[in-house]
């Protein structure tokens, strides 16, 4: 469970540029259910996201994760809460050009110092779960957008999440595609993974995969 | 002033390292100023980042003052043959009264970064980073005494003028008169041989009591720290007599030459593992009661005491083995 | 070091090495140049380490004094009567004149160095020379010198023998010469020596026999063998202008570009380290992974540029620093110095390339590892 | 064996430590192999009780720096351009120097 209380996101405190990201928010998020973000860029979307994700802290607010306050948490604490709840999606599926998809696979597990062997184990085994196992040893730069999309999921799940965050994951994917994504999101989902999506796609919203939809906009929920 | 490749290094070396601790000074201050943990604003965020930066440049400052140490006294050592009457490092170092104090603040400061890094790798375990205002208070300690450093250490290279073919009319000669003595006051060597003994002992007893019963931290880590002291002391007492096998030559540095097989480095090494991780247990005790450093303290002591004693155990094995396998019998 | 944790620096190393790998070209030209430097540092280093070497060894058979006779400041003749009363100084064992000088040939404008050898006197019109000397004038043994007189007059003096190849560190220039021949060129007085060396049996008794002979002789100055090995020392302790700047001109475009590299981060570095933080790196991870980066640019810089230096100068007998050497001299001697590598200089080394270079590269890296982690996100 | 990075990286270091190790060794052998011709060059030095190496020819004060005297002109400028190259390598006499011994 993540509960949000009072959460405010300012950026360029104090120069004119001065900008609220995030008002007011108030949310608490179930475990084991999913909840997509939606609303026009801008709104406050992503930001909320990194922030329920833990990769930013709050300007002001608290929030809970379980029962622990992690608000004030500095970022070597955070990292580590990060790594080990939370698995990300992103848009642009981001992998890392140059290296091979395996090895994508496995980076965010570097920093556990986890044996090498039973890592490689663990990230064939989720290469293969989603039918790119064939690709372990081609560079990401040669992936079809699906494939991509599914190695950064195998990615995201590497270290045995509880909650797996995604960012506008049908951005780049064709109906089929998206619909082959929920797909698997819902087989996320039924092994107890919480999932947050923030996105502004029909397919998404209308899923039966989502338990709750909260709109927002100018940075409030609305 | 000598124009000497590794003279030239060791100042730019010590320039680099202080001009790393004088910028971490400054944001030193500005956390201690502005820290707010509670805070998620931009400037906490700042020097929350500033933190890693910090860290970063110690380790390496700590890192380049340890070979600094060695460096310089191996310099000191080659330069010896510069000037009259200096056999090794002993005489070139007290060719003008900046050598010794440049080598004792070396000492020191290696010291004082060394407990700065324990502090601050206990303080990066706990959440809410409880010593923070303090480990960056002893950081603004420490950097004056670093300055200091680089000073004598300048002073003392400037003011190196060798005895080289000097002059035309044999002002040479009545510079030697004044010329370089030896440097190093012979001190009794039984009563202090005793001493390094009973400390040395104490302290390794102490710590094996201290690993078993859990208690004895602040013993200990004095014990440690007088060790150290002991074992500075004997080190131009007695330990150089049973290498050289030599009743009269006390100089602590020629033990890092060749023909010693290098011991000396071995043996400073030991001794300087010694005193900072027996420092470091006892710097930790007072912090064993904060709530965020109650499960992390003690584990951190422990290791440090396992350090500590593993350092004094080779120490005193080089010691006794340099005794034992020595040719000299020393009669009071 | 626990497992863990050595794993991680296995990963981390694993992740580096493929980011250096796939900026090939902006990590090989950092390398070449910080090689390039190093290089340069180390070859002056080996260079002058080893001649100190050599004339500290070579020389310890040089008299324990000489003394030379000074005029007004300058350098004058010492004349024979002042070697007696030297020689009743307690604890001198032997004083004996020396005769040299220099002779310049206008033909080959080359300068040598003449010098008497006693046995030569036996054997007027005879003379041994110096391999550079037999190089240059392209004669060998029983070749026929001439000599220019001062008077005008020319002498013709025939080459004994040559010295060996491997001597030209002391005898590259030196032409051997009989005294009435060495008088007659030079139209020496014959009561008078440049200047005098003296063996003397306790080398502790050294400066007393200094001063004594200075007290006796005020006009007189003693140079100890001591005095010039230390000088040797202190004179090749590199301070030469030239190199220095060339090497600290050198070391400054280095770190310019040091600088240039780990500050200007590319938008594709960028938002790699914000991939890497976004998915679980934290800044610490990051630190690590920019410190084995920079060890491994240094260590291969550092021991390439080494090597390098050893080879360029005791196998290509210092070819790149040979007109530096050189200078306008004719007489070019060709030696080579035998190695010293100690891990003094490597120490030394260190302190004037890689702790700089580090230094240079801590805030930058510092930079690149706090990108926040919800870059990738905003982007 | 070199199917992770970073074992090629610990090899690679490993044989580079072992070369400038050979430099060490090869340094040993060539002293001890030198040690015949230095003999030699010693026996000279005795025999014409000389004071200086011959390294640089081109100036007197370069070609005995012990022995050197003032009256060649120019050579007290700050960097003994007399004869550029060495005369800058090689520091003019100490005490030729207005200094001394600075």
């Amino acid at each position: 469970m993540i509960r949000l209380n009072e959460i405010r996101k300012v950026f360029n405190t104090g120069k004119p540029n001065e900008f609220v990201a995030l008002q007011g928010i108030n949310l608490t998020i179930e475990a084991h259910r999913a909840v997509a973000l939606t609303g026009p860029s801008g709104s406050g979307k992503t930001t909320l996201l990194s922030i329920l994700g833990c990769m930013a802290r709050p300007t002001a607010g608290r929030i809970l994760l379980g029962d622990r306050e992690i608000t004030s948490l500095p970022e070597r604490f955070l990292t580590e809460i990060r790594r080990s709840t939370f698995g990300f999606i992103f848009q642009q599926y981001n992998l890392i050009k140059g290296i091979s998809v395996l090895e994508n696979v496995m980076i965010p597990a570097y920093p556990t110092g986890e044996k090498h062997a039973s890592l490689k184990e663990r990230a064939t085994k989720l290469l293969n779960l989603f039918n790119v196992g064939s690709k372990a040893d081609s560079k990401p730069e040669w992936l079809s957008g699906g494939e991509a999309q599914r190695v950064a999921i195998a990615r995201a799940l590497i270290n045995n999440p509880s909650v797996i965050v995604a960012d506008e994951p049908t951005a780049h994917l064709d109906t089929r595609l998206s619909l082959e994504l929920m797909a698997i999101l819902k087989d996320l989902k039924e092994e107890g993974k919480t999932l947050l999506i923030a996105s502004h796609d029909p397919i998404v919203h209308s899923s039966e995969v989502v338990d709750r939809v909260v709109a927002m906009r100018d940075g409030q929920m609305q | 002033m000598i124009f000497h490749g590794p003279i030239l290094g060791l100042l730019l070396g010590s320039l680099l390292v202080s001009f790393m601790l004088v910028y971490s000074a400054f944001y030193a201050v500005q956390i201690l100023l502005r820290w707010d943990m509670r805070s998620g604003s931009e400037i906490q965020l700042g020097l929350e980042r500033r933190t890693y930066l910090i860290s970063v440049l110690i380790t390496y400052a700590l890192g380049f003052q340890l070979l600094s140490l060695f460096l310089f006294i191996y310099t000191a050592d080659h330069l010896a043959p510069l000037f009259v009457g200096a056999m090794c490092a002993a005489g070139s170092l007290n060719v003008n009264p900046w050598g010794y104090p440049t080598i004792v603040l070396k000492i020191v400061n290696f010291i004082l970064g060394a407990v700065w890094l324990v502090i601050n790798f206990t303080d990066n375990r706990a959440w809410d980073y409880p010593l923070i205002r303090k480990k960056y208070a002893l950081l603004l300690c420490i950097a004056p005494l670093i300055l200091a450093e680089t000073i004598f250490q300048t002073a003392y290279s400037a003011g190196l003028h060798p005895n080289i073919i000097t002059s035309c009319c044999g002002t040479l000669f009545t510079a030697d008169a004044a010329g370089v003595t030896s440097g190093i006051i012979a001190l009794p060597p039984i009563p202090l041989a005793v001493t390094f003994y009973t400390l040395m002992g104490a302290t390794l007893i102490c710590g094996v009591y201290y690993r078993r019963a859990g208690k004895g931290v602040t013993l200990f880590s004095i014990l440690s720290s007088l060790t150290f002291l002991a074992s500075g002391v004997a080190l131009i007492s007695f330990i150089p007599l049973y290498f050289y096998e030599l009743p009269t030559h006390h100089c602590p540095f020629c033990l890092l030459h060749k023909e010693y097989l290098y011991v000396g480095y071995a043996l400073y090494l030991a001794f300087l593992g010694g005193v900072i991780s027996g420092l470091g247990v006892g710097i930790l005790k007072p912090f064993s009661g904060v709530e965020s450093l109650k499960g992390v303290v003690p584990g951190i002591q422990r290791r440090l005491a396992l350090a500590s004693l593993v350092s004094n155990g080779i120490s005193l094995l080089i010691v006794v083995y340099g005794v034992l396998s020595s040719n000299l019998i020393l009669l009071d | 070091m626990t497992m863990s944790a050595f794993e991680k620096h296995r990963h981390v190393i694993d992740f580096t090495l493929s980011s250096l790998l796939r900026r090939k070209g902006k990590n090989f030209s950092l390398l070449a140049v910080y090689t390039f430097v190093i290089f340069l540092v180390a070859s002056v280093m080996f260079l002058t380490h080893s001649i100190k070497e050599d004339a500290y060894m070579v020389l310890t058979d040089a008299p324990e004094i000489t003394v030379q006779k000074l005029m007004a400041g300058r350098h004058d003749l010492i004349p024979l009567s002042y070697m007696e009363p030297i020689r009743e100084i307690r604890g001198v064992q032997s004083v004996e004149p020396r005769l040299w000088g220099y002779y310049f040939d206008g033909t080959n404008k080359a300068n040598y160095t003449l010098v008497v050898k006693k046995e030569m006197n036996n054997t007027p019109g005879a003379i041994s020379v110096g391999n550079g000397v037999a190089r240059n004038l392209l004669v060998k043994e029983n070749g026929i010198i001439p000599f220019k007189a001062y008077d005008g007059s020319y002498l013709f003096l025939k080459i004994k023998d040559v010295f060996s190849s491997e001597s030209e560190l002391v005898s590259s220039d030196l032409i051997l010469i009989s005294e009435q021949d060495f008088r007659k060129i030079f139209a020496f007085p014959p009561d008078v020596a440049t200047d005098l060396v003296l063996r003397v049996r306790n080398p502790r008794e050294l400066t007393t026999i200094a001063t004594k002979i200075n007290q006796m002789f005020p006009d007189t100055r003693p140079i100890l063998r001591e005095e010039i090995l230390r000088t040797y020392e202190a004179v090749f302790d590199w301070r030469g202008g030239l190199v220095i700047i060339i090497l600290w001109g050198a070391a400054l475009a280095f770190v310019i570009l040091a600088w240039d590299r780990a500050t200007g981060l590319s938008a594709e570095e960028k938002r790699e380290i914000g991939i890497l933080k976004a998915i679980g790196w934290e800044t610490s991870d990051v630190l690590l992974m920019k410190f084995w980066e920079g060890a491994v640019i240094s260590f291969s810089a550092f021991s390439f540029g080494l090597l390098l230096a050893y080879a360029h100068v005791y196998f290509a007998s210092f070819i790149l620093f040979e007109s530096t050497i050189k200078g306008w001299s004719i007489i070019y001697p060709q030696f080579r110095l035998t190695p010293f590598v100690s891990i003094y200089q490597i120490a030394t080394l260190f302190f004037l390339t890689v702790v700089p270079y580090t230094v240079t590269t801590i805030a930058p890296s510092w930079r690149a590892a706090t990108i926040d982690p919800d870059m990738v996100m905003r982007a | 064996m070199f199917n992770r990075k970073s074992h090629v990286l610990l090899a690679f270091f490993l044989v580079n430590l072992l070369l400038v190790g050979l430099l060490f060794v090869h340094a040993r052998v060539v002293q001890q192999k030198n040690r015949v011709s230095f003999l030699e060059k010693r026996k000279i030095v005795k025999e014409l009780q000389l004071t200086d190496l011959c390294i640089f020819t081109d100036a007197r004060y370069t070609r005995h720096p012990s022995m050197a005297d003032s009256n060649t002109p120019f050579q007290d400028h700050p960097l003994s351009l007399e004869h550029f190259p060495s005369g800058s390598l090689m520091v003019l006499p100490p005490h030729l120097r207005p200094h001394g011994n600075e």
